[in-house]
């Protein structure tokens, strides 16, 4: 449900800029069902790839090999990520807080020291930063999902408004996360995430019980619709075809 | 000109104990095999740099050979963690690891940098994160035209860069294509050059979207057929996507690892 | 999504009085064609870009459309001046020409910062040279790691820049081949672009050395085929040498020039 | 002769950065007589071109299909020149003074109403500034060798020795000036040029009665062996190819 819900926040047309894992099923589910035109950009310099079956990694053979064009990995974060060329940076993260900033560099101890040493930034620091907005794909919890990260890796809103504004960042920001729960947004006003929907069979209380924080809900919450059969079938051709 | 050679012959002329040495490929043409002879070789105190670290440098940092990485992006992709990064990080195991943190815009303009004879690198990048507090390599700069503030990264000059490529011709020239990653950068910015290939050949035919890098900047070029597994070489080989996911419980268990290990010293597994 | 369209319509549309124009081609794939047309819709107070003024931008300043130009090499290559620069430098005619003067390697970097999003490039150049006393946009800067003394320069980022390629596909891809130049930098840092090309085809299939600048890094795309003539587009035409020796004497004397722009106004010779 | 004698600097497998016009002769002469592995290098993006015409240009189609690699302008001038991997460059000049610094921008007058507006800089600043060293050919006349040129387009000696490392300029500046006349180098003291050798049938009046300053002329004063049979069926070679 997770990949569904995040694939139909993508529209036709728009440049998403896209990690590997449940963005990258997302972004691909939602190219083979409403948003045929979307343009898929990968970090290891596929521009526009159509991969007709899942890529294990976001440097997948099919990635190049489906690409309108394939471009080095200084060109693609220097001509293509940094000038705002990319409407969508789909992310995955480990810790998100209230204020939809990206911890996947360390949990607990301190950076020297660490209880848990993560995989670290990626590409997503300056995704957070140039796309127009960022879309976060991650499964809920307590633990993961914090009132303050332990490491900011990718700014989200910071400690509320006016932060990337004064910070100078062009892009809007974590404007959508999409869990396996729901979906949170940011409000307008105090750029705390939100939730504004559940998917079906989720309670509210069940969502809020998941958060490390606090979680305000939405008066216009909605329920999402189940996954289409169509929606279902295209995920179903992709996760085979990848076998 | 590239003298061609064995992959001994070339790990054991380039790469000596205490260098800053760069395996790149990224996801594609992982020099693994070169990353395979370091170790045979018992190279020490590495300062190790790569934009992905993934399972060679695992492994690198697993046998003992690196002091120091320098790097942007640490993990088994598509899998999960690289445990014996995480045993060094975490535990000091078998050594404590010193860090370098950047992100991967920052990495790649950092070997930009270096293949471009300048000191650093100007980028939009770390803005709001608490990357610039424990990265020392990170610096503000002010644009003398319009008073912007932006982030200054230095260059990256390895003492050694090894990369994998397609092919060779007999002048060694070297010819790559399908996703070129940072390669060419990392080659440009060393100063010396490993390239291991698929394959020797008379004549490098022209292939959309292959790039050549000129014989004249190779150090040294070594015939390596499949020398980038589990990684993979477009045209020649495919991803060893179950390599990747079996890495996972080797890479947990120092006593596996140290099986491997054994068997990789020993010359008898890759 | 690029527009495919006419010339006249593309220019008409892109092209406005006053704007900040790049026509790029470094020898190869020259858009003469397109400067014909913005001769022929009259614009003035250009401030015209590009490395290499060459024949196309003898013309273009020779019929008064430009206020300025901003470029750091400006002659008939193979055969000596331009003379219709050199009136408008040397006694104001047919108005006076504001020039901003660099090098290549300063130009290539302007471009480059343009193209991702920088408000400046850094290099190793002018030094030691009278230029940065007569061009404002040379500045010093200093790295903040090792305290070195480098030159900066500002991004170009043109109102809209003009390019000529092999082909683009009915999306409005665009590829091109052969010798490369700062074509895809000089569309990236650009508002808005214009690629004229030899054939718009079905497929574009891979061509070695091509590369391929996406349909939505474009803004208009049309069909002029010989549309780089005198210049040339690899694999469709060949250099026309005669045009650039014959260009030396209509370019000379103010009265021939006056007929050549007669022709072009008039539409009946290029 | 002037050609000859220029191509006959370049030793084998030399890499060269080469201009259109009389350096790019020399250097294809070169390449067909006693340095076949002679590298060229031209600043639109051709890397090992191996041309079997004289080039008409910079920019002409065959040092592209010729070429070991193809790169962009932007790479040509950061990731080759810039960092000092080109032995030699070899450019022209319309006004050289005593010290080799060069004028390609204006003569006469000022720079804003020059008697003469020449092309300007082209990629020569950095290409005097970055290569080893830099071999110029140029006509001499009172004309264009001068004193003290009107404009420094590309900074040779400045006024005298320890002005290239003052300014931290990484190559040795001009080692040798090829004339129709003879040669001039560089005093190793003074930076001073100097005139080493003179061409077959050339006296050295001569040479100074086209020389704008009181020119210097070296003990060791050699007279150029002319131009043999192969030089010059080589040189008639490829002057015919490119009809």
């Amino acid at each position: 449900m997770m990949s569904v819900a995040a694939s139909r926040a993508l529209v036709g047309g728009q440049r998403v800029f896209v990690g590997i894992g449940l963005p990258s099923t997302a972004a691909n589910l939602a190219r083979r069902t409403r948003a045929p035109d979307l343009v898929l950009i990968y970090e290891s310099g596929a521009l526009g790839s159509k991969p007709d079956r899942l890529p294990a990694s976001i440097g997948d053979g099919v990635l190049a090999e489906t690409a309108d064009a394939v471009v080095s990995v200084p060109e693609v974060f220097n001509y293509w990520l940094q000038p705002g060329r990319v409407d969508v940076g789909f992310l995955g993260a480990a810790q998100l807080d209230r204020f939809g900033n990206i911890n996947t560099t360390a949990i607990g101890g301190d950076y020297a020291n660490p209880v848990v040493r993560l995989p670290g930034a990626g590409g997503a620091p300056e995704i957070a930063a140039s796309c127009r907005e960022v879309f976060v794909v991650v499964r809920q919890s307590r633990r993961s999902f914090v009132d303050r990260v332990d490491f900011v890796t990718s700014f989200g809103h910071g400690r509320g408004p006016g932060e990337r504004e004064a910070l100078g960042l062009p892009g809007r920001g974590p404007t959508l996360v999409v869990t396996d729960l729901g979906e949170l947004r940011p409000d307008p006003v105090t750029r705390e995430l939100v939730l504004t929907a559940v998917h079906p069979g989720v309670e509210v209380e069940q969502v809020r019980a998941a958060t490390g924080w606090d979680l305000a809900v939405s008066p216009d919450l909605v329920v999402n619709p189940a996954p289409t059969h169509e929606e279902l079938a295209a995920l179903r051709a992709l996760k085979e075809a990848s076998r | 000109m590239a003298l061609i050679g064995t992959l001994a012959e070339a790990v054991a002329e380039l790469v000596h104990d205490g260098d800053v040495v760069a395996l790149e490929g990224f996801t594609h043409l992982i020099p693994v095999a070169a990353g395979h002879e370091v170790i045979r070789q018992g190279r020490r105190d590495l300062t190790l740099v790569r934009m992905t670290p993934d399972i060679v440098y695992d492994q690198l940092i697993g046998a003992g050979c690196a002091r120091k990485l320098v790097f942007s992006w640490g993990g088994n992709p598509g899998v999960g963690s690289l445990h014996r990064f995480r045993d060094a990080v975490e535990n000091g195991w078998p050594a404590p690891l010193e860090l370098e943190e950047h992100s991967h815009a920052g990495m790649a303009n950092r070997y930009v940098a270096g293949a471009s004879g300048l000191p650093f690198a100007v980028l939009r990048g770390y803005t709001g994160t608490d990357l610039p507090g424990v990265t020392a390599t990170i610096k503000p700069i002010t644009c003398p035209f319009t008073g912007e503030r932006l982030t200054a990264v230095p260059a990256v000059n390895p003492d050694v860069s090894v990369v994998h490529a397609q092919r060779a011709d007999r002048a060694g020239n070297v010819q790559l294509w399908g996703l070129l990653g940072v390669q060419k950068e990392a080659v440009l910015a060393a100063k010396r050059s490993l390239v291991t290939v698929e394959e020797v050949v008379d004549e490098l035919a022209p292939v959309p979207g292959a790039i050549v890098l000129p014989s004249w900047a190779v150090t040294r070029v070594a015939e390596v057929p499949g020398g980038a597994h589990p990684s993979y070489a477009q045209g020649y080989s495919e991803r060893d996507n179950d390599y990747y996911a079996a890495w996972d419980a080797i890479s947990r268990d120092r006593d596996r690892f140290g099986e491997w290990l054994a068997g990789i010293t020993e010359g008898v597994t890759s």
